[in-house]
């Protein structure tokens, strides 16, 4: 099949919903002939242009909260926010107003809004445009959140997300964007709330998360010479979470590591591990439900110390290795 | 500042003219009971009483159509009113019943109403600006021809989002009218002392964006201000900075002693710049209104007002399993 | 002893910082002769003036951001945001800025600041004004996180706060601020990270926060009539948390109940309990790890489904029995 | 806009004329290094460059002494160096070594150096205006004397902290300078179409905070505007806004194809606004440089250079231990 990146699957989920239906359109700072920060947006202006590809001012507070105004009124945006670090300067339209709104309003107003939120370490980008901070927005009721690991899944999820009804927090993964995939040209949709086995095994179940998705699959692939099988589970959208595929598979492996990119303390693998620690598949578990995060550090920018300040593969294999007692 | 506008100058028939004295007269009739409500403990939480301030909410609702739109405030029940939503919905919302304009779930700073155009109160300072914005933006691209002005306050020109929606809509052209309600106060903090200027509508000049300042409790002047407004915003020049001049009678919530301000300058604003008294004077004056019809309309507003407490009182509260409904569509 | 309010207990902490220290100063929204949104700074204005106890514009942003600046050049700011869910609007400068200044630039600032965050549901006043967002805090390496439950506590623990030489976000419980305890009038301090056992006890440890724990004390009193004798520990600060006294009541209970008013989805609850199903502890339990949070809605006006949205003392009490399998 | 300034009224000596020319040639052979290091894959992640905009950041400085203080922006090398931040450190802090500035953990967007006032570049755009401006109350409180002066950029300008930190600025009198550099584009939005004025400077009007533009490209003119603001904010009677229009020759970052501009406006800027050519042109003219002591300078700045990358080269990475230091003071 044909295979492209996962930023090109992105730009034509986007498109074809964009010529699918009039309400869709992007905004963002910079997207039109610059084609975003990470030229995502590559030739959409010029297909859709500029009155459904918005550049803004920077201006981070009123671009948000005018799509999520334009969503309560019959459009349905997708927002890039440059870097997921900026959204702090949109949080309140997102937390307070897009979230909330229906609720408040007793039901009245839906709020079909995408926020496109690029993340993640391992460009050199240091402090302030590293972070993964979705964690957040898993915390807040009346938001969704999704996370794709590859290209096939960001493409199909991004089309799940633009239909959606409610707003949508998709997260993106920086050094992804280059990595190629299968996907094919027509047009699918991945449910929001299905997570993906992406290798069965029978010893350890491991939840990854984003970009831990393919480091975890690399660590599989080791760990199978050491005669260690594991079981690799992408849930891809955070909210809502399919518990379901994770504790079944925590049964049946009885060992379970929960492995993300944001830092560990107060990161959503916290929610997923306690989920697992409060549930019936409690009585299963043959070792303690280990979790690989963030360090609790701002992510530096010397490449060396960057690396260290999040799992790589090796410390999935360790973790592993330990969890066997190997 | 605009000079009082006459009615002479005024395209208005007398029967609306009357209807915006009624709906002034509505709005703080049902700000009255809700301070006595809320001292018998039927109403709990807190709110914002908007008495003394008719003659914005209303007279900036006039130029507007149903499919107009409107962004309101943490004070939003005049806004509310004069842009359509059910009073009797509203006291029950505000008793937080299941019949309410919410169902009982946001209470008095969330009150809205789409169905008539309200986006909505909101409990966040400015945050209608850019949501209106918003609006405006949907307005223009699927060529509605709707306009939306968004309320606030004078402590709300302080907020970043002020200056960035003002910007956004300024250099995208948008159908909207920034409406601000200068009642000199933020909760205590006078606007005197909270910016290094005369008049918030300067500020219109930093994003090319024409303004005004107008006396707030003269309707008229506001009806006016507006309708120039809603014609620029309608002909696609984009949109207008109103600052209209105004007080608020009561304390900022429940809780406050007004040590911030002087009983001298209180008692001014309510003897002398009283929207509903002025106004009544004026149609009187001109033989649009008698004395005796004003003592009808008081009394039908009464009636409309014991309906909605009896409503809102045997109301049901809300089930307890709506609690985690409507939180998704 | 001498017995004040939780909101007396602050100011009274803050007011003989004030008078130690001319480098400590409060700012913040109608914090002069209104005394703040919760008349917490009554009769600071008179005592400090203006200089010293500033009334801010409503520009959380600026004054956030000042806070931190003045902080850098050797200020001892204290600042007040009216209710902890305008936080939103001041995110970049606590989070981008305050907890990593130090970190980018290889240790060369410090950032004493104490950001001042009255939280919580219970008072009616809606989705906007009732949140209970420390978790997202408690993600951001460089923050300290401090959440105190009583009049006592919450004294020594504003002065440690005060002294401490990093960002520090003190939650204080709106529903506390009238509550009082036992309070000395002399100085002292609570450092933080360390927790308090405000109830010993062998059958089940309860970690409870902020509000939370005096539930959990009207619970375990409850209990205590049927035969189950709780531990009720309150970390008191969520960073640096006090994980040796958790740890330790856990093995000896072998049962554990982790309390928040936050919502459950995402809370640091989660934190918590995955640290404790991933500690040696794990071994010592015998049943799940159970969580009690806030349901996962905004916080709604009518005061029945308010009350139904937060964990409440019969909601600990029958997690506990189950907890017992009684 | 003013006029260019003459070295006539200029109070200053010959030799600061001439260290002023040799910062500028210091901060452009700096970003000159970089560029060559990174096409060499001697420097990763990004870093945006300030070639062309010399004579703001030198000339901002000059003006300022070393008790003041500026915040810095995401392209603030030139910042750093003209407020005497050490190139050797600089250098080593680009290629992320632990004798870096900031101990490689920072890198080219979070270069500060306190102990010459300056408190930092900023990966977030507008960030440094609230940060200055407590830095202000920190010496209006403590009676210290220093101001301050934030940089940032035409795009900035829209930004919700730009709004709120001039207000408080101008409200509580600090003394702080905001200097906007408008090279006329944000990374790729030109501010003609992100805004709806004509100069930014009109928006000191909102705040009513003194302001002026100038030409950013001519440092004598940037010396004399920052002067007049360094005594207005000294002399306890607030803050000034300066726009001083300049340009970037090169891409916002290191990948950007510069399709939203056109070569012939980048060419006219380089041949005829050069702010070096014109510095050196104007000392030469008046007798204060020769073509020889210009090469000379030349010379020395290019070994300074090449020490600075040798120095950075030689250094050692950070020890891995370091990644859990610096967190908490
Ligand atoms: C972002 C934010 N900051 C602060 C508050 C608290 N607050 C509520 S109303 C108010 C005063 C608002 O003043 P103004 O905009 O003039 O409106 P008014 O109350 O005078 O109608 C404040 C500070 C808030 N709700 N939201
Ligand atoms: C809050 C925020 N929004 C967006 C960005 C991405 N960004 C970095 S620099 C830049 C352009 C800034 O333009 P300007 O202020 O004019 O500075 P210049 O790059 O021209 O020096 C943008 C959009 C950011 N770093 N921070
Ligand atoms: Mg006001
Ligand atoms: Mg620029």
């Amino acid at each position: 099949m044909r295979e492209i990146t996962y930023s090109e699957a992105i730009r034509e989920a986007m498109s074809q919903e964009m010529r699918n239906n009039q309400d869709v359109f992007i905004m963002g700072e910079d997207i039109g002939v610059y084609g975003g920060a990470f030229g995502l947006t590559n030739g959409m202006i010029e297909e859709f242009g500029p009155e459904r590809v918005r550049i803004t001012p920077i201006s981070e507070a009123a671009i948000s909260g005018c799509a999520v105004g334009a969503a309560m009124t019959g459009m349905r945006p997708i927002l890039e926010i440059q870097f997921s670090d900026f959204i702090m300067i949109a949080m309140d339209n997102i937390v307070n107003q897009a979230a909330k709104n229906r609720y408040m309003f007793g039901g009245k107003a839906k709020v079909p809004v995408v926020v496109r939120l690029p993340g993640g370490s391992g460009a050199g980008f240091a402090a302030q445009h590293s972070q993964s901070l979705e964690a957040w927005m898993t915390h807040v009721p009346g938001l969704k959140v999704v996370q794709p690991s590859n290209a096939y899944d960001a493409k199909g999820l991004m089309k799940a997300a633009i239909k959606d009804d409610n707003p949508v927090l998709f997260y993106e993964h920086k050094m992804l964007y280059p990595v190629k995939g299968e996907v094919p040209e027509e047009e699918y949709e991945i449910p929001l709330g299905k997570a993906d086995i992406k290798k069965s095994g029978t010893d350890i179940s491991i939840v990854a998360t984003g970009i831990m998705v393919n480091r975890a699959m690399e660590a599989a692939a080791e760990l199978e010479n050491e005669g260690i099988n594991v079981e690799v589970i992408d849930p891809r959208t955070l909210v809502p979470l399919d518990t379901e595929t994770i504790l079944e598979s925590v049964k049946k492996t009885s060992r379970v590591l929960v492995v993300y990119e944001a830092v560990k303390r107060g990161g959503y693998g916290a929610e997923i591990a306690s989920m697992i620690a409060e549930s019936d598949a409690f009585d299963y578990l043959d070792a303690p439900i280990r979790r690989l995060g963030g360090v609790a550090a701002p992510i530096p920018y010397n490449p060396e110390l960057e690396k260290a300040a999040v799992p790589q593969v090796n410390d999935i294999i360790k973790e592993c290795r330990k969890l066997m007692n190997k | 500042m605009s000079n009082a506008a006459t009615l002479k100058s005024s395209s208005i028939t007398p029967e609306k003219l009357k209807s915006m004295l009624y709906d002034m007269m509505v709005i703080r009739n049902f700000e009255e009971t809700l301070k006595k409500l809320y001292q018998q403990g039927k109403i709990h939480g807190t709110m914002h009483l908007c008495i003394g301030q008719e003659a914005t909410a209303v007279g900036a609702c006039v130029p507007l159509t149903k499919e107009d739109k409107i962004t309101s405030t943490h004070r939003g029940h005049g806004h509310s009113i004069a842009k359509g939503t059910d009073v009797m919905k509203m006291m029950a919302e505000l008793l937080g019943k299941e019949t309410g304009t919410c169902k009982g779930k946001g209470g008095s700073m969330h009150i809205a109403d789409l169905d008539v155009g309200n986006l909505g109160a909101n409990g966040i300072v400015c945050a209608g600006l850019p949501l209106g914005t918003g609006a405006a933006l949907t307005s223009k691209m699927k060529n509605l021809g709707y306009v939306v002005l968004c309320f606030f306050g004078d402590g709300a020109t302080n907020e970043g989002a002020f200056h960035e929606s003002l910007n956004l809509a300024s250099v995208w052209k948008l159908p909207v009218i920034f409406f601000c309600e200068n009642n000199l106060y933020g909760m205590s903090g006078s606007i005197k002392e909270m910016t290094n200027i005369e008049n918030i509508a300067e500020r219109g000049a930093a994003y090319g964006i024409p303004s005004e300042t107008i006396s707030g409790n003269d309707i008229l002047t506001v009806v006016e201000a507006v309708e120039r407004a809603v014609e620029r915003a309608r002909n696609g020049e984009g949109p207008t900075l109103i600052e209209a001049h105004t007080y608020r009678w009561e304390g900022h919530s429940r809780s406050d002693a007004r040590k911030y301000r002087t009983r001298e300058e209180e008692k001014d604003w309510k003897k002398h710049r009283d929207p509903i008294a002025l106004f009544k004077q004026k149609l009187i004056e001109e033989n649009i209104l008698t004395e005796e019809e004003y003592g009808e309309m008081e009394k039908k507003v009464q009636t409309l007002m014991d309906n909605a407490v009896e409503f809102a009182v045997n109301s049901k509260a809300p089930d307890l399993d709506t609690l985690m409904t409507d939180i998704y569509a």
